[in-house]
């Protein structure tokens, strides 16, 4: 029986995927309306060159790094690569043992496998999804709403394909990871409830239709990025994107069990501050791996990146400390987060003072978003994904468009009396929320037809390890 | 004075623990523990490898109080961690001969 | 007593060493007869440069890379350093803390710190041993089939030694760190029983008789490079190599105490989600870092790297799904590394729908030789050293010579027509397997015979931790 | 009243750090009378190039690296950018999570929290004061005492601004987190009893106080580097200085609650393991990244760096193994960790062979430093930091003055006939011991009076955990 | 009733527990104890400081039965946890004045 | 004989089980408890939640002895053990009926 509803699944699974296409490529459908609209320079089947994210390309004129500007035809340089495939590394470590440990030192001792074999099949699944067609739809082009199939399989990704200084290959399996990370991010807030299989059939509809699409919009030459929007290294795409999802999430599953009557504590912090640590370290490659080159705006990323880290794992230490009376380690861990998450989308475009500023905003409005708001609203955001990456993307999608520095990015921000850019900042955080909250509830409810989403009580008491998976931590 | 142990399920802990106090039980002394008995155990898969494991997770809790309590409390229990199904555990009741509050040296009921 | 003991052991150590190594050098010895078909070219003592893996030499002319082709004195490039002395780092990774997690987190707790101890002083043995001779032998020219001994202690390593466009220092750390993880990589296979003085001594012999040869052969201009057997980063001297010293190792020191008997579940599985994490990310050292530059041909190596692990981990997740109704993630992070002992042979040379391929016969078939084959033959693999590495070392080096591309490694494979390829990869096999095989068997009777290969049986029951080192996890 | 206190604290803070800086920019104070001595060459305020590392200036001639020689103006080079970009992640991970879990696995169970949250907290704080003054006191010129205070906030630090082949901004963040792994460094030797409140105000004013003037000293064109004092990556700076501070630490606090009557065991060695792993990966960061490129003088810097960790492993092993009856595996990686602390001042200067005669010493000298010595003696250095990273520190510096190869460092040592090398060390170790011994010692004393230094009893018995941050681990 | 409380080597568990289910008996309760007894302990060494370590793991199974049942199982416990060396346990038998299965709220042997 | 069962707080089980080895007795067993009473529990804080733990850790220690040595251990232990703060702990006293060694199959006093 278990087998049948598995390929009763895995059947649903295909169709759901197939008919949830057809109107992206339909040419009567509304999205391919919109995409009249398009202009699609250099787009030769052939000797396709992928574009860069729009951030890096506002950034290239203004940069004194020896970018390619008038020169048409850029080659590789080893040094740029060297950095890119280790940002690659750095971008996988973060999801893979970084969220691992993180999120599975945050859980109770009895979900602790299931969290993470979540975050380890994510990674797995979405790698295939990404090659199979993700890449495709985020980067190859196509019109300002989505990619086309000229990447699907990678196919015409040849030793030769370069993405400005960097083998396509790299900057390929480079936007792999962040469409990993993204994904797994979102489990956080609907953790120790949901069926594995409901998890597997939602990620695969999430992250082609909500990833791919947004970070086409705001890196692959759609239409956010010709609006302007900044965003360095994915304060939308990834953060606002995943807490979005992951709020939605929670509301949809509802409340764990005993939320809110008896104690949920986190079994073993230890494995969280490791965790986040590797978070923090692994974003050295997230941002300033989002330069695309070893120069100075990649120096420059990871200057501001650990500053603002810093100051929003100390704003939120210190607001525990004086309105709770004692300092904690979740805390100091959370605020590093929130601290990382802000400067994100700003990571190409400020300077330390504005890193500074970004980072302490980003600390404090976590710090109650995550605590007094979350209550308030009463929502179980289990490991507050919403709470950290949409109030931090938020904060830094719009601190980016106040505190930008036009001799660093390029774009000046309000402070250099650009005010328009802050409303841009907003626009692109508008269309991000809008489209992942209304995408993510239709998957997830279309999923809970298929094969429900949530286990039975039984087994969220007994604990999802050895329910789901047979294994237990002993 | 008796001593109750009650082997119960680990989540019924903290509703035992109020039902008792509600009594005006003021103490009580907890211990995590693996219980066999007719509730079916899991299958563990490690690999090739698997395991029946029979021996589940339970809480027990001792309490000892006056002999007059002791029938309040088998009730109280019973009612919070029932579920009705297997599993649910057992309550044994023995004598306790002596009573001592270390803090104080106080000896017999006084010490509870 | 125990120091007597432990004299009498450090001498036979010594003796045995010495006997082992007269045929080596001997001119009357086999050895020698064999190598007078060797021709070693360009071997000036003075300015030696060290010879590239084979793999290397066979990639470089095709690729598209700005290798030295016409170009006879290559010169430092910083950013190829840069990849490669990240690169060493991320081998190094690998096993510390990688192996030391992974292995750790499946053992029994009383038995964890002894498997860390095995792990770390390993890498500390083998380090001291490979600058001694082990690089000399595997890498210093020499015949087809031992180097020589013109690097023992790594004499003539100066700052000017270059290997193509790195440093040789580079070069050589990077390869000592292939020769620590092959080594430890083996003590999965029998642990939870055997005496740390009897590892110590195996694990010398092991590595200067059994992995440098097997390294000069393949990679440092022996005879199994010259017979034109494909294998980029160590399916045949890595997985291979270690599958079958763990397989000869399990059988001579025979079963754990209650195996079949009673239940020995690994303790701690979140310590082997975060080493199988470390490992993957680490990968991308061991096989980009393979292509010894920063250019396309790492790139490739890289994406294809991700592809195959990920495919490996869902295929042995979805077969333990359908055949035993639950995932596990034990499963998945063994199917993950089984993605990568596979692709490691062919990381050069494939493109990623050949990855997709090889990552899935990895995943199932390691999945029916870590379980059903196991099972069937009796032999107490313990943590499939055997049916993870050797299954997948020998599916990738196979199927690289069915998937070479050759505008991607510069030879075809079987499915561009060149069916020999195959035959060639399956002599390398065979070669690996029954030298391995052969000298493995005999260090370990010689190791019993000088201290003994197993604990007794009390303290096999009490752990080892508490009783070979006098600690213990509380 | 909890708050009242912490107002109070912050203020002292505040007044103490502006008393105590005084005198540094004082034109009558003693600090500037030796200031008079100074030459600062190229100090133009607007296009300031920021002083390499003494050490790399010293090596630079003898190089073979393609350095900057005649050339006056370096640019940018991608690949040592990207190596440094690489070094800077790798030496964060060295403290997070590589000291969090070094240091918190060998903590009771019940300090681990506090632990872990030292480390993370020291973390941010030194980021966030280094941005503030930390580098600019240490490198930004100023006199042979001190820098001054043109680069506070780094305002002068923009995207043209270089250090050598690569941005200032990597420059910058590179040795910061230098300054933050040496203040993290000491907590252990007071591990489980001090206030975190005290730990924040003393950290503030180490980091300012002691850190940033010695690292001026001989990093920033200061007298020690001026003296010829060889300490390529931190000998003196990093791990004397800590070691020292350590004990001072130690000595101020008083011993632990039970120290020497009651077992005070580590609580999980396959975290410190784990730690150990993770600052061996890092210190190649820590010793190549010091070549501050991606060369020769990297490549020879890893390649020591791997033998002497491995070699003084293997030593505090065998030492232990032969005096005890059992080899640890705490043993194993303190050795290790004793090996990295000396060939860090070394790790530009010598060869293979000088790496291994470093480690062998360093293994066996930090054995009976933190056994048989701290038992005489009787303080309680409760991670041993003294006996580790003092002791390896100097005779890693001690050694680097006989050991010194002319052809790899430029500077000969006592083996090739340079005596007068060992003594300029020694001044270079009594000048760092003396300074910090003072200093922090009246640091101390002065946060005693502010805040108090000690947890009551009972916390103490408690465990700081869930005393201090209202947290514990399940 | 009785109570019999037997410490035993932990290795010997699986064997005990079969043993008393050979004699019918379908329930008991395992605790993860430390004993001190003249079984010598062992050495801990941690860089300096060498501690004896005189607690050693044991198991205790509790188990409640009838009367009649009591011989029986202390044979059966003897036989297949002695290994002979010092250090093999002891079994304690005490009184049980009354048993109640949570479940049904049966109470006496029924409840067993 | 008696069983003496003592809940300390856990530092102090060493000195405990020194004072009751100058007494004579060989053997105790050791239980990792929690215990809930007067004295006050702690708060955790997890970002937002707050919890009060008032299940404190304990350690609990099994002594059979003979009937002549019960006051005697009584006193050692409540000596020892006695901070003079809420949450000292408890000492209880029950009956035993019968005890074996499992090594050599001794029962009673003989058998401690
Ligand atoms: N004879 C017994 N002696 C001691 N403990 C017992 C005994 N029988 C059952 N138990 C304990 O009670 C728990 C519940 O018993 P079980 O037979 O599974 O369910 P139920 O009490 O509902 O019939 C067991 O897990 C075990 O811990
Ligand atoms: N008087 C006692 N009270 C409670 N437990 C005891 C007593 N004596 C021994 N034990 C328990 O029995 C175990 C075995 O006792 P020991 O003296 O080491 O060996 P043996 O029973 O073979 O003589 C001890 O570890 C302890 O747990
Ligand atoms: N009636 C009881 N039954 C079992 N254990 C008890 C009882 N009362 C107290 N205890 C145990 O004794 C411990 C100490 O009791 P508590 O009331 O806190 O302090 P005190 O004994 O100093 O009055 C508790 O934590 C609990 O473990």
């Amino acid at each position: 029986m278990k087998l049948l509803k598995m390929s009763v699944a895995a059947l649903a699974w295909a169709v759901v995927l197939f008919l949830l296409f057809i109107p992206t490529f339909s040419p009567v459908s509304v999205w391919a309306q919109e995409a009249e609209t398009v202009v699609a320079p250099e787009e030769s089947a052939d000797e396709m060159q992928v574009e860069q994210p729009a951030a890096m390309a506002a950034e290239a004129p203004a940069s004194a790094v020896p970018a390619a500007a008038e020169e048409p035809e850029p080659t590789l340089d080893t040094g740029d690569t060297a950095w890119m495939l280790t940002s690659t590394a750095l971008v996988l470590l973060m999801t893979i043992p970084g969220l691992v440990l993180f999120y599975g030192g945050m859980v109770r001792k009895k979900n602790v496998l299931a969290m993470a074999m979540q975050c380890f099949a994510i990674t797995c699944l979405v790698t295939v999804l990404w090659m199979i067609a993700g890449y495709s739809f985020a980067f190859s082009g196509g019109s300002v709403i989505i990619g086309d199939l000229d990447r699907t399989f990678l196919s015409g990704m040849t030793l030769e394909s370069l993405s400005g200084t960097i083998p396509e290959s790299v900057f390929m399996t480079f936007q792999m990871t962040f469409a990993i990370i993204t994904a797994v991010l979102i489990v956080g807030a609907f953790a120790d409830r949901m069926k594995f299989s409901a998890l597997i059939l939602f990620m695969t509809g999430w992250s082609l239709l909500v990833y791919s699409p947004i970070a086409h919009w705001v890196w692959g030459g759609g239409f956010l990025a010709n609006a302007g929007v900044l965003d360095f290294a994915g304060g939308t795409v990834v953060h606002i994107n995943a807490g979005v999802a992951g709020l939605v999430g929670a509301l949809v599953l509802g409340k764990r069990l005993g939320y809110g009557s008896e104690p949920l504590p986190p079994h073993n912090l230890v494995l969280s501050v490791a965790g986040a640590s590797l978070l923090w370290v692994g974003w050295f490659g997230f941002n300033a791996g989002s330069a695309v080159s070893a120069g100075a705006g990649a120096g420059m990323a990871m200057a501001v990146t650990q500053i603002s880290t810093a100051t929003a794992g100390l704003a939120w230490m210190f607001m525990e400390w004086v309105r709770k009376g004692k300092p904690s380690v979740l805390g100091i861990i959370s605020g590093a987060i929130a601290g990382l998450g802000a400067i994100t989308p700003a990571s190409g475009y400020v300077d330390p003072t504005g890193a500074l500023c970004i980072g302490l905003a980003a600390g404090v409005a976590c710090y109650f978003a995550s605590t007094s708001m979350k209550m308030a609203l009463g929502y179980d955001d289990s490991l507050d994904v919403f709470g950290i990456h949409a109030v931090s993307g938020t904060v830094g999608v719009i601190l980016t468009g106040v505190f930008a520095v036009e001799a660093i990015g390029g774009t000046p921000g309000l402070l250099e009396g650009n005010g328009g850019q802050v409303v841009t900042q907003l626009y692109g955080i508008a269309v991000t929320i809008g489209y992942c909250a209304i995408i993510t509830f239709i998957l997830l409810k279309l999923v809970d037809v298929i094969v429900g989403l949530r286990v039975d009580q039984d087994a969220e008491r007994q604990g999802l390890d050895i329910n789901l998976h047979g294994e237990v931590v002993s | 004075m008796q001593k109750i142990e009650a082997i119960i399920r680990p989540f019924k802990l903290d509703d035992v623990k109020k039902a008792l106090n509600d009594l005006g039980i003021q103490g009580l002394t907890v211990h995590e523990v693996k219980g066999f008995g007719r509730q079916k155990g899991h299958t563990e898969l490690y690999r090739g490898a698997e395991y029946v494991v029979d021996l589940l997770p339970k809480v027990k809790i001792d309490v000892v109080l006056d002999d007059g309590q002791v029938e309040a409390a088998i009730d109280a229990i019973s009612q919070v961690a029932k579920s009705g199904k297997i599993g649910d555990g057992k309550i044994f009741v023995s004598p306790i001969s002596e009573v001592v509050r270390i803090r104080t040296g106080e000896r017999g009921g006084s010490a509870l």
